[in-house]
């Protein structure tokens, strides 16, 4: 049979002293700035980590690399995450990243509609068509419990699967009615000319506030034979959370050489939110997940699968 | 096309020739630099003229003859049809090639073959396989019709190429080879078949041979090509009349003393230096 | 039929000879799949039987009228599209070899352009309708026709080209009579590399703007880590393919039916 | 030479007035300058389409942003490495594919029986979308020039394998009975009638798949993340860099451009003797 | 084989023949039905003999030596080469195939085609080369060495074909209309070229023609064939001594007899109903 090989590539053991190098995949936004700031500030190395960022599109490729071992930790999108767990794969969510603020006005997520749209709230969206970067992904499940909330019916919009850059002109182009997408996109949607504007109210923290939209994975057999070096990389990465908590400038600081967003783009767009891993965070999107159809039930043993200090 | 019969052989200078060539030379680029291959042709073909070319193999006369069907360039001069420049081929003139084993379609049936360029000039159906029917049974080909070429023998494959240009009825028609590959009963059927269509339809026919009896018995002129860089070694007019027949013709005295001059002159061509 | 190579056409062989023939190899690794990933629990190696299990439960259910038929029509639709501007464009480009040089770098240039940058160009064109995937995929199958059509129009025997020349047939005729049946092997040849190109092209046409199709069910398998459902999907799209060469067999076994029978004389 | 019979102009006259070529060929340089020609006048369509807001500029970038794109990245070595490794994963992906199709190709070309037996899995195989496969090649091969190289090959044998197939095909029924009644020897068969007689069809697939092996190749990059153009593609697209990264797609189209136009000066050598060449 | 002289024209019925035919059938498969082509066909070649194969166009004489060549199976009877049964191309014997411009490679120069038999043998590079050369020469082409096929004219191409099989030097060599493209002169001269080549090497050999007067010239043994279904109508033994010329030869009263002979039998064989 064809089993899956777990060769593990990368130095195993952390002596005292000694470096472990480790990869992790992630996107380049600046929802990863917790992962990319204590590769700034050297509070890896100070840990006796040496980890080396690889861009990949989506996060389910990563799975594979994580479970062949060419990566040792991956940022997913968290309901991938649990749709993962749930079919039996043997990984474990280790962390969080971007967290969706629970103060709507710092919201980095929201809706788009078209410049002269006569929608004017996540309600007026019923019945329209409605563009998501992953159907079953986070912004997607956020924004039904969120237009759910606001009195909507999500069960009547059409949505349809765009890739984030080009939301702005499929909703300028009246392709689709309105889009669910993140900053710096929104910014970039406030500007005269761009043809969409942000739709008011559009956001998705009444729904999913306090639920991390961005988590960091690893495989169990990883998490099991390098628990020091896991401990290690989740600490770094809360502590950077903490850090960037309450600090923009940091996070600018951050972005400013993990992202190729420009400087002006990043002074004026709503920044992430960071914060600790939760497994009621969890639990609670792992309920959205089952209502709307991304699970077809709750995940066997997830607090097996939350990996809390 | 002129209605008035011209004595057989003799160039009809006050009359239009149908084809007239005027200092033609050819050339091809090689790697190894141009080969002069027709050097300063000039040839006039008189309507219902039937002129057959002889010469060394390897002269030129394809060459000449690609370029009098228009389907080749000359280097330098010009050639005529009907006093009109051939710069692509005309509409008039009808060509059997020599490879003709390459210019049968092999998806087409044979009599679809023979038909084809009639088809193309919008003949009714009827008319156009009727046509066709009727040149293949000239050519002794009744009855493989609906066969494909490359289930034909060589030699039937040759008459099915002739048949076509019959089929077309053309002013002018230019004939490489054309019975190399039939048996000698069959050659001679089919040159009989040749001067009986030239007299109906007053065609005018240029006609390339190795055959020396052949050209002589087929032509009202005979023009011997020289060895390379080629020319008209000569134009040799051929008053035997115009009613031949195999018989009587070739046991003429004259015919012998033709056959005998260019025999003489192709053995002379071969003896020049080649380029 | 002992040559040295052999290079002789060999006789079809008889009807059932050829059925066990055409099996055996298909049979040997459907079991030896079935053998060894049985009990498997590999996540990406499921279980043939699970495989199979998914395929029915996937595609011959309601999925059929809402998946499988919406994705036929586009591919045979994207198909057609390509085949008539490939010929056509083809033909013209083979024609005129002049032309086709100097738009060579343009076309070579688009024909090598990566899938995420058409999905710009294409939502803008077709928005998120059926269109987009159907351009999809007459873009992505266009090219092995075009490119064989140009070659097989250039390369035609000079000796039939005269023979058009020479008795100055007409477009219509030229066209339908000599350059397409001379070309036909070459063009066949592309229309088959197409017919399977355009069978995978199907995800990623699909994989924007769609809300159904194999393909979209494919990626959602795929994203969601329903492994069994992503195999069944692509044991679906393999099959589909093997079941679209025979059709296309059949049309190719009528049109080149000269050629064939053509090579097979004199064995 | 002023035969001028029945009132014809002289022939000197009539070739300086130039008659119809059947073919015209220009000559190398007025060619490219018409391949130039051309290529400006695409760009310049698509920059006044952006201009003046026809394509919209969220989508597309104009080839001028573009152009300053490529400015800002051409002098990286990000940039260049990008590219070589690009380039590696093409070679080693079509070579492999070209030394399994070929010979196949022709296995299966000359011969029913061999045919007959795989042409139901060649057809179910080469159906299934690299795409679909590129989990099992990562977790196989991780997300490297080896992953790339995999779905290259399994996507890019196929185009080739038929071409080469109906190549063999188109050999000559008299050339065959030649190498027959001479008893030309395996080697000689191969290499002197099979592979010239296919050569052409194995020309247009070995550019067909050139052109499919580049394009899996970044796809492998955009979507399994092995090194080359398509992650800085990713980097670009992921901030919003339309410009930055219409200046790779651009590069990608580029490379597909200079290898294609390359093969066809290669196929004009090799096919000298072909008509369409001749 | 064997050394020692045979008389030209008496079949050595005491030796082994070369090439012997036996009962020989055959017939092609067309979708509307089958088409006997070939009945019964019995023939012996002596070793070191010439014989002369003629009959009407669409006769059989292509099939009947793609039978001895090995190229296609008879339908019943059997072909045997110096005592083998032929069930495939045997070794050493070569054909000139009458299609002779599809049987050259266009991508092998000239030298290339000539030679690719001895290469395909293991022969070194230098003996090949001096061999194709001298071949190529004897049929007049020396100096097209490094030329292609497509650029050569259709009499050159049939004379590559022929110093192909000459370089080869078989002990039995199979000719199929090997003169038809080619001028009278050269024709003539390649005519003495293979009486020569036949006596220098003892080969045998079995040349189709439709030239009576070649057919006469050359051969030991003239075989006519008749019309459909074939048989062989007569095997006609030609007496006049193995050295010939020309002009000798030809001017004998037994060639005329046996021209005529001849002559007299195709016309017959014509006039039989065709299948
Ligand atoms: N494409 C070509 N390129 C170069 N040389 C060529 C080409 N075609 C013909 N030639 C040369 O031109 C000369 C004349 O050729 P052509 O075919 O006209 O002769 P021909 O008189 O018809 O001979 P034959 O009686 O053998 O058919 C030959 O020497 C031939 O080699
Ligand atoms: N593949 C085929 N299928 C059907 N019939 C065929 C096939 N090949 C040849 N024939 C037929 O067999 C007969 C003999 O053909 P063959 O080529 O042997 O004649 P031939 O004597 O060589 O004639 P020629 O002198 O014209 O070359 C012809 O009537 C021909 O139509
Ligand atoms: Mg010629
Ligand atoms: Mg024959």
């Amino acid at each position: 049979a064809c089993s899956t090989p777990s060769t593990p590539t990368t130095p195993t053991a952390s002596k005292p002293g000694a470096v472990t190098d480790i990869a992790v995949s992630s996107s380049p936004s600046s929802g990863n700035a917790s992962l990319y700031l204590p590769i700034q500030d050297g509070s890896y190395k100070a840990a006796g980590l040496n980890v080396t960022p690889q861009v990949l599109q989506n996060g389910a490729q990563a799975v594979p690399l994580l479970l062949n071992g060419q990566l040792q930790f991956a940022a997913s999108d968290p309901l991938s995450a649990l749709a993962a767990i749930s079919q039996g794969t043997p990984i474990s969510i280790v962390a969080a990243g971007a967290i969706v603020p629970t103060d709507a006005s710092k919201d980095p997520n929201g809706a788009i509609v078209a410049a002269d749209s006569t929608i004017t709230s996540l309600k007026g969206l019923n019945g329209k068509t409605v563009a998501v970067n992953g159907l079953n992904g986070f912004a997607a499940v956020s924004m039904k419990a969120a237009i759910d909330a606001a009195g909507g019916d999500s069960s009547s919009i059409k949505w349809v699967e765009i890739p984030i850059p080009q939301m702005q002109t499929s909703v300028a182009n009246h392709t689709v009615d309105a889009a669910v997408t993140t900053e710096p996109f929104i910014t970039a949607a406030e500007a005269a000319g761009s043809g969409v504007k942000p739709l008011p109210g559009g956001g998705i923290a009444t729904a999913t506030g306090g639920l991390p939209q961005l988590v960091y994975l690893a495989s169990d057999d990883y998490i099991a034979q390098h628990k020091d070096t896991v401990s290690a990389f989740v600490s770094a990465v809360n502590a950077a959370a903490k850090k960037l908590t309450g600090d923009p400038s940091l996070i600018r600081t951050v972005a400013k050489t993990s992202t190729t967003v420009s400087a002006d783009v990043l002074d004026k767009m709503t920044l992430p939110a960071f914060g600790p891993l939760t497994l009621k965070a969890m639990t609670k999107l792992q309920s959205l997940a089952v209502k709307y159809h991304v699970l077809s039930g709750p995940v066997a043993d997830l607090p097996k699968h939350v990996f809390t200090n | 096309m002129s209605a008035t019969e011209t004595p057989a052989g003799v160039s009809a200078v006050a009359e239009q020739p149908t084809i007239s060539i005027r200092g033609l030379s050819k050339s091809y680029d090689t790697p190894s630099g141009r080969k002069q291959v027709l050097e300063g042709i000039d040839l006039d073909v008189a309507p219902g003229s039937f002129v057959c070319i002889v010469g060394p193999s390897g002269a030129g006369k394809t060459t000449l003859l690609r370029c009098i069907s228009g389907l080749m360039q000359p280097t330098e001069g010009a050639v005529y049809l009907e006093g009109e420049l051939v710069d692509r081929p005309p509409a008039k003139l009808a060509v059997v090639f020599q490879d003709y084993s390459r210019s049968l379609m092999p998806w087409l049936t044979v009599i679809s073959n023979t038909a084809l360029p009639l088809r193309s000039q919008g003949m009714p159906k009827a008319e156009r396989l009727e046509r066709s029917r009727a040149a293949l049974a000239a050519v002794g080909l009744a009855g493989n019709e609906s066969r494909y070429p490359w289930q034909l023998s060589g030699g039937m494959q040759q008459r099915v190429a002739i048949a076509r240009a019959l089929a077309y009825q053309p002013d002018a028609l230019v004939m490489d080879e054309p019975f190399a590959s039939v048996d000698a009963q069959t050659r001679a059927e089919l040159e009989s078949l040749m001067l009986e269509v030239r007299k109906e339809f007053n065609m005018t026919v240029l006609f390339v041979t190795h055959d020396i009896d052949e050209a002589v018995y087929l032509g009202d002129e005979v023009a011997v090509l020289s060895g390379a860089p080629t020319r008209v070694r000569k134009l040799i007019r051929v008053d035997l009349g115009r009613d031949r027949s195999h018989l009587t013709t070739k046991s003429l005295p004259a015919f012998a003393k033709l056959r005998a001059e260019v025999l003489q002159l192709i053995q002379e061509a071969r003896k020049e230096p080649q380029a | 039929m002992a040559s040295v190579l052999p290079l002789s056409v060999q006789s079809d062989p008889a009807p059932w000879r050829r059925a066990l023939l055409e099996a055996i190899v298909p049979l040997v690794l459907i079991a030896a799949w079935w053998f060894t990933s049985a009990g498997s629990t590999a996540l990406y190696f499921p279980a043939l039987s699970r495989i199979l299990d998914s395929f029915v439960q996937d595609w011959f259910s309601a999925a059929f009228v809402t998946d499988v038929l919406p994705t036929l029509g586009r591919l045979f639709i994207g198909l057609l599209i390509s085949a008539v501007l490939g010929i056509g464009i083809g033909v013209v480009l083979g024609l005129l070899p002049v032309l086709s040089d100097i738009v060579a770098p343009v076309t070579e240039f688009f024909r090598a352009i990566p899938g995420v940058a058409l999905l710009p160009a294409a939502l803008l064109l077709f928005g998120i309708g059926p269109g987009m995937p159907i351009a999809l995929i007459a873009y992505g199958t266009v090219w092995p026709i075009l490119l064989n059509t140009i070659d097989g129009v250039r390369g035609i025997e000079p000796g039939v080209r005269d023979v058009a020349a020479s008795y100055r047939i007409r477009f219509r005729e030229r066209l339908f009579m000599i350059i397409l049946p001379a070309a036909s092997p070459q063009i066949m040849a592309g229309l088959r590399t197409a017919l399977a190109i355009g069978v995978t092209v199907i995800v990623f046409a699909e994989m924007i703007g769609s809300t159904n199709g194999i393909g979209f069910q494919i990626l959602q398998a795929q994203r969601s880590f329903a492994v069994p459902r992503m195999w069944a999907g692509i044991v679906f799209l393999g099959i589909l393919g093997f079941v679209l060469n025979l059709l296309f067999w059949a049309l190719e076994s009528s049109v080149l039916r000269w050629h064939r029978n053509m090579r097979a004389v004199n064995r | 030479m002023d035969v001028t019979a029945a009132g014809l102009p002289a022939a000197a006259r009539i070739t300086a007035r130039g008659v119809r070529r059947r073919h015209w060929r220009p000559s190398r340089g007025v060619l490219l300058a018409l391949r130039l020609g051309f290529i400006v006048l695409v760009l310049a369509l698509w920059e006044l389409g952006v201009d003046l807001g026809i394509i919209p500029r969220s989508a597309v970038a104009a080839p001028s942003q573009i152009a300053l794109a490529l400015g800002e990245v051409v002098p990286t070595t990000a940039f260049w490495t990008a590219i070589g490794l690009t380039l590696l994963t093409w070679g080693i992906g079509l070579g492999i594919s070209v030394a399994v199709a070929v010979p196949l190709g022709i296995v299966f070309g000359i011969g029913t029986t061999a045919y007959l037996m795989f042409r139901n899995t060649i057809d179910f195989l080469r159906s299934i979308p690299p795409v679909a496969l590129v989990p099992l090649a990562l977790l196989l091969y991780g997300a490297t020039i080896n992953m790339a190289v995999a779905l290259i090959v399994f996507g890019s044998v196929w185009p080739l394998l038929l071409q080469t197939m109906y190549g063999v095909h188109q050999i000559d029924p008299v050339a065959r009975d030649v190498a027959r009644s001479y008893r030309l020897t395996a080697r000689s068969t191969f290499f002197s009638l099979i592979l010239p007689s296919a050569a052409p069809f194995i020309a247009t697939g070995f550019r067909i798949s050139a052109t499919i092996s580049l394009l899996l190749g970044i796809g492998a990059q955009v979507i399994g993340g092995a090194p080359g153009i398509g992650v800085q593609l990713n980097v670009a697209e992921e901030s919003n860099q339309i410009a930055t990264v219409y200046a790779y797609i651009l590069v990608a189209g580029a490379l597909g451009m200079l290898i294609n136009l390359g093969l066809q000066a290669l196929e004009r050598k090799v096919l000298k003797w072909h008509p369409s060449y001749r």
